[in-house]
Parts: C-alpha cells; sequence; structure tokens
C-alpha cells in the first residue's frame, strides 16, 4: 500500500515529536526567569505604580499576535508556491494560538487601560488594529473548518491568510491615520520610564511566549499530519501503535 | 480588451439587466439600513450631519456584502463557471470582468443613490459632492475585495456570514478614508491626501484582487 | 482492453520508433510528432498518442475512487468510460480536463503536463459536463453565442441561431432558457458540438441523458464525424448507442481503490 | 526584592485585581489550551484506530463501490 509516498509529512511529524518537548522546556524556564524578573526585579514605576507589571505579558502577546500572523501568511505562501503539505498543515496549527494571543493582548490591554487611563476601551489605533486582527483570525479559522474538502480547506486558508497580511500594514496605518485625525482619545502607551530590567524582563517573556507558541503549534501539527496522512503506511503503523495506548 | 472580457462583461451586465428586480432590492436595502440610524440616534440635526457620512459609508458597506454572494454562485451552480475555467483565456481576464459587471451593477448605483441619502441626513452640498466621490472610488475596492471572498466561501454552507467575517476587516480601511474624506474636507483639511490614499488603494486592488480571486476560484473548483 | 501498462507507456514508445521509422511517411500522417535525430538522415516519425494519462489516481474525501489509472488516446478514437455509479466517471473527466488536480499521476496532452500546455490544450478541448452551463434569463441563442465566445471561438450570431435550428431549437431562439425542457437543454450542448467541430478532443459527461431517440441518433452521428474526422471523443454513457465505429471502453471500476480510510 | 509581605505581593498596590486579572486569565488560556492539545491528540488516535479496525473488517469482507 504504498501508494502515497511523500516523505516530508513522516519525517516532519518526527521531527516535531523530538522539538517540542525541547521547546516546551525552554518555554517553561523563560517564563520563570521572566516571571522572576517580571515581579521581583523590575522596580516599582514612579508613575504607574505596580500595574504597569501586565506589559510583561500585554506587549509579547501582542508581538506574538503578529508575528504568528505572518508565520502563517509564510507558510501559506510556501504551501502555495511548492505545493507542500506540511506547510498548509502548519499554518493551521498556528492559528489558534494566534488568535489566543491576540485575544490576550486585548484583554491585558484593557485590564492595564481602566487604570491608567480610567477606561477598558479606547479607540486607539494599536488596540483597534489588534480588535481587527483577531477578526481576521476569527474568519481563517472559520473558513478552514467550513469547508470539507480538506485541500480546498488547505489552499483557501492559505489564501486569506496571504490577503490579510497583505492588509494588515494597511490596516494598522490606516487606523492611525483615523486616530490622529479624530483625536479621540490620544493614549500616549510610552508614559512608563523605561528601565533596563523592564526591557529585559520583557524581552524574556517575548522569547517565552515564542517558545511556547512554537511548540504548542508543533503538537497540534502532529495530530493535523496523523489526521490528514492516515492513509499512508508509515502513519498506519503509527496510529496502530499510539492508537492502543489512547 | 480580450474576447472573454468583452463577452463576459456583456452577458453579466444583460443578466443584472434581466434580473433587476434583485438588484432593487440590494439598492433598497441600502436606503432602509442608512434611513434606520436616526430612529436609533436620535433627530438632533447637527448629529446627523456628523454621523451622516459615516452611516451612508456603513450601509453602503452592508449593501455591498448583501450583494456579493451573487458574484459567482449562480454561474458556479449551472456550469458556467466550469466552461469558463476551460476557456484558452487566463481566468484573470474573466475575473475581472466579473467583478467589473458586479460592481457596475451593485456599486454604481449605491454611488447614484448616495446623494439623497446625504441630503436626508442634512449634509450640505459641497460636502454631498465629496461623499459621492468618495463612494464613487471606494465603491470598486469593496467589489475587489469582496470577489476574493465570494470565491473562496462559494458553495458552502452558511457561505453569506462567512463572507461577513472574512471580508469585513479587510474593508475597514476603506470604510475610514471613505468616509474620513468628508469631515477632512468639513475640517478644511483637505481632501487630497485622503483621495489620493484612495485612488492608490484602489490601483493596488485592482492590480491584486482579480489574481487572488481567480487563484481562490481555482481551488473552489478543484 | 486497450489502456497501456502506464509505468512502460513511454518505454513502448520508444521501442516502437524503429518501426515507425520503416513504416510511417511523415507527410501524410497529420498527428503524429516528428522528431530529427541527430546523426540520421531521415526523420524519425513517433506514433505518440495525443491525450496520454499515467498513473492517475483519484481521493474524493476518505475515499480512494480509482489509482495506476492510464489510457492513451490517439486521433481518431472513440472512447466511453464505463464503471457503476460513483466509481469516479465524472471525476476521471474532470480530472482529464484539467479542472481537478489529480492526486498521483499526471495527463499529458502532446507529451506535455496538461498542466504546462494549458492554453494549447484548452484551445483543443470541448468539455461539456453534467450541468448545462445554461443561464435560465438567457436565450438559447444568447446562451450558445457566450459559451463560444468566452471559450474563445469567433462564432458569429448567425452561427449560432443556424446551428441551433439545426438542432431543433429554430422555434425557441429568443425564448429565455428557463421554459426549455431538460431535452431541449440537452441539445444546446449539441449545437455547441456542431460549432466546435476544429476542437480535437471532446470530453462529454453524459451527452445521451435526456434526449430523445432522434437526437440520440443526432448525437451518435455527430461524435462519429468527429472521431472519422481525426478527432477524439471520451465521453460517459449508460445508454447504448450505434456510432457505426468501434467505440473502445475504460472501465473505471477496474481500477478501484483497495482501501478507504 | 519589591515586597514586603505575601498580602504586599497580592495587593499589587492596590491594583490586584488587574493585574492577577491579566496573568490569571493567561494561565486559564494557556492551560485550555495546553489541555485541548492533549484532548484533541488522543481524540485523534482514538477515531483513526477505530476507523482503521473497521477498515480492516471491510477489506477482508466485500470491498463496497458504493459512495
Amino acid at each position: 500500500m504504498n501508494l502515497f509516498k511523500f516523505s516530508s509529512p513522516q519525517t516532519f511529524y518526527s521531527l516535531a515529536g523530538k522539538l517540542a518537548p525541547a521547546f516546551g522546556v525552554i518555554a517553561a524556564v523563560l517564563a520563570a526567569i521572566g516571571l522572576y524578573i517580571s515581579f521581583f526585579v523590575a522596580p516599582t514605576d514612579a508613575v504607574q505604580g505596580e500595574v504597569y507589571r501586565i506589559i510583561f505579558i500585554h506587549v509579547p502577546a501582542a508581538w506574538m499576535s503578529m508575528v504568528i500572523y505572518l508565520a502563517m501568511a509564510f507558510w501559506s505562501a510556501i504551501g502555495l508556491g511548492l505545493g507542500t503539505r506540511v506547510s498548509f498543515y502548519m499554518s493551521k496549527a498556528l492559528a489558534p494560538t494566534g488568535a489566543l494571543f491576540c485575544f490576550l493582548a486585548l484583554w491585558t490591554g484593557a485590564l492595564w487601560g481602566r487604570p491608567t487611563w480610567g477606561t477598558y476601551w479606547a479607540w486607539d489605533a494599536r488596540m483597534t488594529s489588534q480588535l481587527l486582527l483577531l477578526f481576521l483570525y476569527f474568519g481563517h479559522i472559520a473558513l478552514t473548518n467550513a469547508i470539507e474538502d480538506a485541500r480546498r480547506a488547505d489552499k483557501a486558508g492559505a489564501i486569506i491568510a496571504l490577503v490579510g497580511a497583505v492588509n494588515i500594514p494597511v490596516i494598522y496605518f490606516s487606523v492611525k491615520w483615523w486616530n490622529t485625525l479624530h483625536q479621540g482619545s490620544s493614549i500616549n502607551l510610552t508614559k512608563i520610564s523605561v528601565v533596563n530590567t523592564m526591557l529585559i524582563g520583557m524581552l524574556i517573556m517575548a522569547l517565552a511566549a515564542w517558545a511556547y507558541s512554537i511548540a504548542v503549534a508543533l503538537v497540534r501539527v502532529r495530530s493535523i499530519i496523523l489526521e490528514r496522512e492516515r492513509r499512508t503506511e508509515w502513519a498506519g503503523v503509527e496510529i496502530a501503535a499510539q492508537g492502543g495506548r489512547a | 480588451m480580450s474576447k472573454a472580457f468583452i463577452a463576459v462583461l456583456r452577458r453579466d451586465l444583460l443578466l443584472a439587466w434581466r434580473s433587476r428586480a434583485d438588484l432593487l432590492v440590494a439598492l433598497s436595502f441600502f436606503v432602509v439600513v442608512a434611513s434606520l440610524f436616526p430612529f436609533g440616534v436620535g433627530s438632533d440635526p447637527d448629529q446627523l450631519r456628523a454621523i451622516g457620512p459615516g452611516v451612508v459609508w456603513v450601509a453602503a458597506l452592508l449593501a455591498t456584502l448583501l450583494a456579493l454572494p451573487r458574484m459567482f454562485s449562480q454561474d458556479f451552480d449551472s456550469g458556467v463557471l466550469e466552461q469558463l475555467l476551460l476557456s484558452q483565456e487566463p481566468p484573470v481576464v474573466w475575473v475581472s470582468a466579473k467583478i467589473a459587471a458586479h460592481w457596475l451593477s451593485t456599486g454604481l448605483p449605491l454611488v447614484v443613490v448616495s446623494p439623497l441619502l446625504a441630503l436626508m441626513y442634512g449634509l450640505k452640498p459641497s460636502a454631498i459632492e465629496v461623499l459621492a466621490l468618495a463612494l464613487l472610488i471606494g465603491t470598486p475596492i469593496l467589489s475587489l475585495i469582496g470577489a476574493i471572498g465570494a470565491a473562496l466561501t462559494l458553495g458552502l454552507r452558511g457561505a453569506g456570514s462567512l463572507l461577513a467575517l472574512l471580508v469585513l476587516p479587510l474593508m475597514v480601511p476603506v470604510l475610514i478614508f471613505g468616509a474620513g474624506s468628508v469631515d477632512a474636507w468639513a475640517s478644511g483639511i483637505g481632501l487630497r491626501a485622503h483621495l489620493l490614499l484612495m485612488g492608490g488603494g484602489l490601483f493596488a486592488a485592482l492590480a491584486l484582487a482579480p489574481f487572488a480571486s481567480a487563484a481562490a476560484l481555482r481551488i473552489t473548483m478543484d | 482492453m486497450q489502456w497501456q501498462d502506464p509505468g512502460t507507456g513511454l518505454n513502448s514508445i520508444a521501442k516502437a520508433a524503429p518501426t515507425a521509422r520503416q513504416k510511417c511517411n511523415p507527410d501524410v500522417v497529420i498527428f503524429l510528432t516528428t522528431k530529427r535525430l541527430p546523426d540520421t538522415p531521415w526523420r524519425v516519425v513517433e506514433c505518440t498518442p495525443m491525450l496520454e494519462i499515467h498513473d492517475l489516481a483519484c481521493l474524493r474525501g476518505d475515499r480512494l475512487l480509482f489509482r495506476r489509472l492510464g489510457l492513451s488516446v490517439q486521433a481518431g478514437e472513440l472512447w466511453r468510460i464505463a464503471g457503476a455509479n460513483g466509481v469516479g466517471k465524472t471525476s476521471l473527466l474532470r480530472l482529464l480536463c484539467g479542472l481537478a488536480t489529480p492526486d498521483e499521476g499526471e495527463v499529458r496532452w502532446q507529451r506535455k503536463t496538461i498542466q504546462q500546455e494549458r492554453e494549447s490544450f484548452h484551445a483543443a478541448l470541448l468539455y461539456l459536463g453534467h450541468a448545462s452551463a445554461l443561464n435560465d434569463l438567457l436565450t438559447p441563442l444568447e446562451n450558445l453565442h457566450f459559451a463560444c465566445a468566452a471559450a474563445g471561438d469567433a462564432v458569429d450570431t448567425a452561427a449560432c441561431s443556424a446551428a441551433l435550428t439545426r438542432i431543433g431549437l429554430g422555434q425557441q431562439l429568443d425564448l429565455p432558457t428557463k421554459v426549455l425542457s431538460q431535452g431541449q437543454r440537452r441539445r444546446v450542448g449539441l449545437a455547441r458540438m456542431l460549432l466546435a467541430t476544429q476542437r480535437l478532443l471532446w470530453i462529454l459527461d453524459e451527452p445521451f441523458t435526456a434526449l430523445d431517440v432522434a437526437a440520440a441518433a443526432e448525437l451518435a452521428q455527430v461524435i462519429a464525424q468527429h472521431a472519422k474526422a481525426g478527432g477524439m471523443v471520451i465521453f460517459t454513457s449508460h445508454q447504448d448507442a450505434d456510432f457505426g465505429m468501434p467505440v473502445r471502453t475504460l472501465d473505471v471500476g477496474k481500477f478501484g481503490g483497495a482501501f478507504s480510510a | 526584592m519589591n515586597w514586603d509581605s505575601l498580602s504586599a505581593f497580592i495587593d499589587m498596590g492596590g491594583r490586584g485585581a488587574f493585574v492577577w486579572g491579566s496573568y490569571g486569565v493567561t494561565l486559564a488560556l494557556i492551560v485550555a489550551e495546553l489541555w485541548t492539545l492533549s484532548q484533541r491528540r488522543r481524540d485523534t488516535l482514538r477515531r483513526l484506530s477505530r476507523l482503521q479496525q473497521l477498515n480492516g473488517d471491510e477489506l477482508n469482507g466485500n470491498d463496497s463501490q458504493s459512495s
């Protein structure tokens, strides 16, 4: 039954199985160091007090949500260009984590905004773009889930990811333009006097978020690969071996 | 212009004319949505004048969205899209023709009717001109972006709401600059920047969206 | 059975080349590709099939419809695709047209894959699918004229109405298509064939469905004529028809999937 | 060290609800994601091995051609 003789999903499957725990450990260690710095090393901010400590998750989450969307677009472009199925699987595996970070950026932004500027939500350029990015994630996930034919779902998701990625700068720029024009809520996000320890803490938390995202995406892609490659010989063997234990 | 482009454009416009009752429904939807807002926010003339351009734009966005599934679905069901994909011409040619026909039959009427709605919102005559001009540049972008979504959601269950979720976030920049142009003009900043940006957006959409829609249609038909 | 062993299709052509050199006259045989060998004064004629299918596999959702399907079609041949409902006849035809991408294997037109040769292949192809490709609000004449123009054929309205009149729709030229019966709709497709004789390869999905006896006979005649003139016709059908010439059969069911995960 | 006591740590200068609201939801969502991931893997394996068994039975019997 050696019909679908594509080796790359198989190689990627075992590679992902080896790498995922490693990235998971890196994420845990980095998060522990990052959290220690954010709560015990970084000093209290003179203006905002303790509440600024939210930025140690807010900023990495916002970065991550953007990076993951770009990574999805990257994998989609590779998938459409080279026809490699693993790229589509990666793109699909990244989407839920990207949406998660996008939501976290909004949530922590709101909780930070309330004590700092007296409002949970402002139609500020960054928050509004973040909200639109969340809609892009929702659209991508909804589209790929609505299409039953797996190959069509892969490619349609890839197209919408690419279209979205092209639009992200346009959206950000237009929202910023709209915001400065209306002057409705001018919020200065850089009111904190950033000291080195804060920056280091933020960077370490961001690296932890990177490692976490990679680990989670790799674990998720393993399920996707098994599901989609189940007709191949090697996946059959793997399912038979693992299925008994599940 | 290529033969297939002309043939598709002529046929789609003829079809639009034959089913003009459907187009009137979309147009009435536009008018009804735009006239609902005063009931919600009150009839204070100053307030209405302030929200007028935005309301007309949002209504235009929704009316475009309502008409989008029609762009490909009939031809998808009847097998015409298959035939078009087998044409010698690259798909992007006739996809462009279909988008053009769609805009001419659904977008352009919105532009024509918009001054009427602007009057109801108490906009000054010069502001009305600006609004119509912005709609004239902006609605083709909506059709172009919408075509991608319409091609991707073709034949799916719940295609309508999925389409809205996909394309509405992408249309926000058009809304911002379209509605903003009237404000900019009214506040004396001048129109130039807005119109230039929208024109640039239109060219970018013209250059990219037909290719993306054609690729999406190939994927859908596979 | 005429289908070739897919793995050795090209090899057997290469092996056949020396005999072809002796037997074929390059000036007479139109549909053969000719190639000049570097060290010989004569031209070698390779009796290449126009359309070749190699090792084709098709998956639909969870089901493997067929695999290792091979076929080579030469000018003047008439092929009937046989098989029970659901074995993937329509899927095969869509793969042949290039509407769908094969899960494995490839389709070649004049030795190049149809993806490489998209334009010239589509210029030589007429596909009439299951759906009629007619719009209800247009008249048969408008539908036919559009179909020709969109495909890239320069056919004027007069020729379209002549074709429609010939297949018995002369009275319905200016009526909307929605008042036509199923059989009459099918006849519009027949008219399209009459106007596409210059297209070498016809791929027809169930062309005899809903046609009455007279129309079916006329269709069989049109198909046979096309093949005799050097064209190729691949079709699916549940009915038996008399073409007055040999019809080769490909049974898709014989390539059925061994598993359906 | 920024904190005199555990209660000061929890209080976060009077902004405890906001800070812990952020960190708590983040933690909860990450835990939820990890949990759904492990569930997904287990479900996938279970379903696919079930399908495999079914398919094996089918192959031993007559291979059906209906769709």
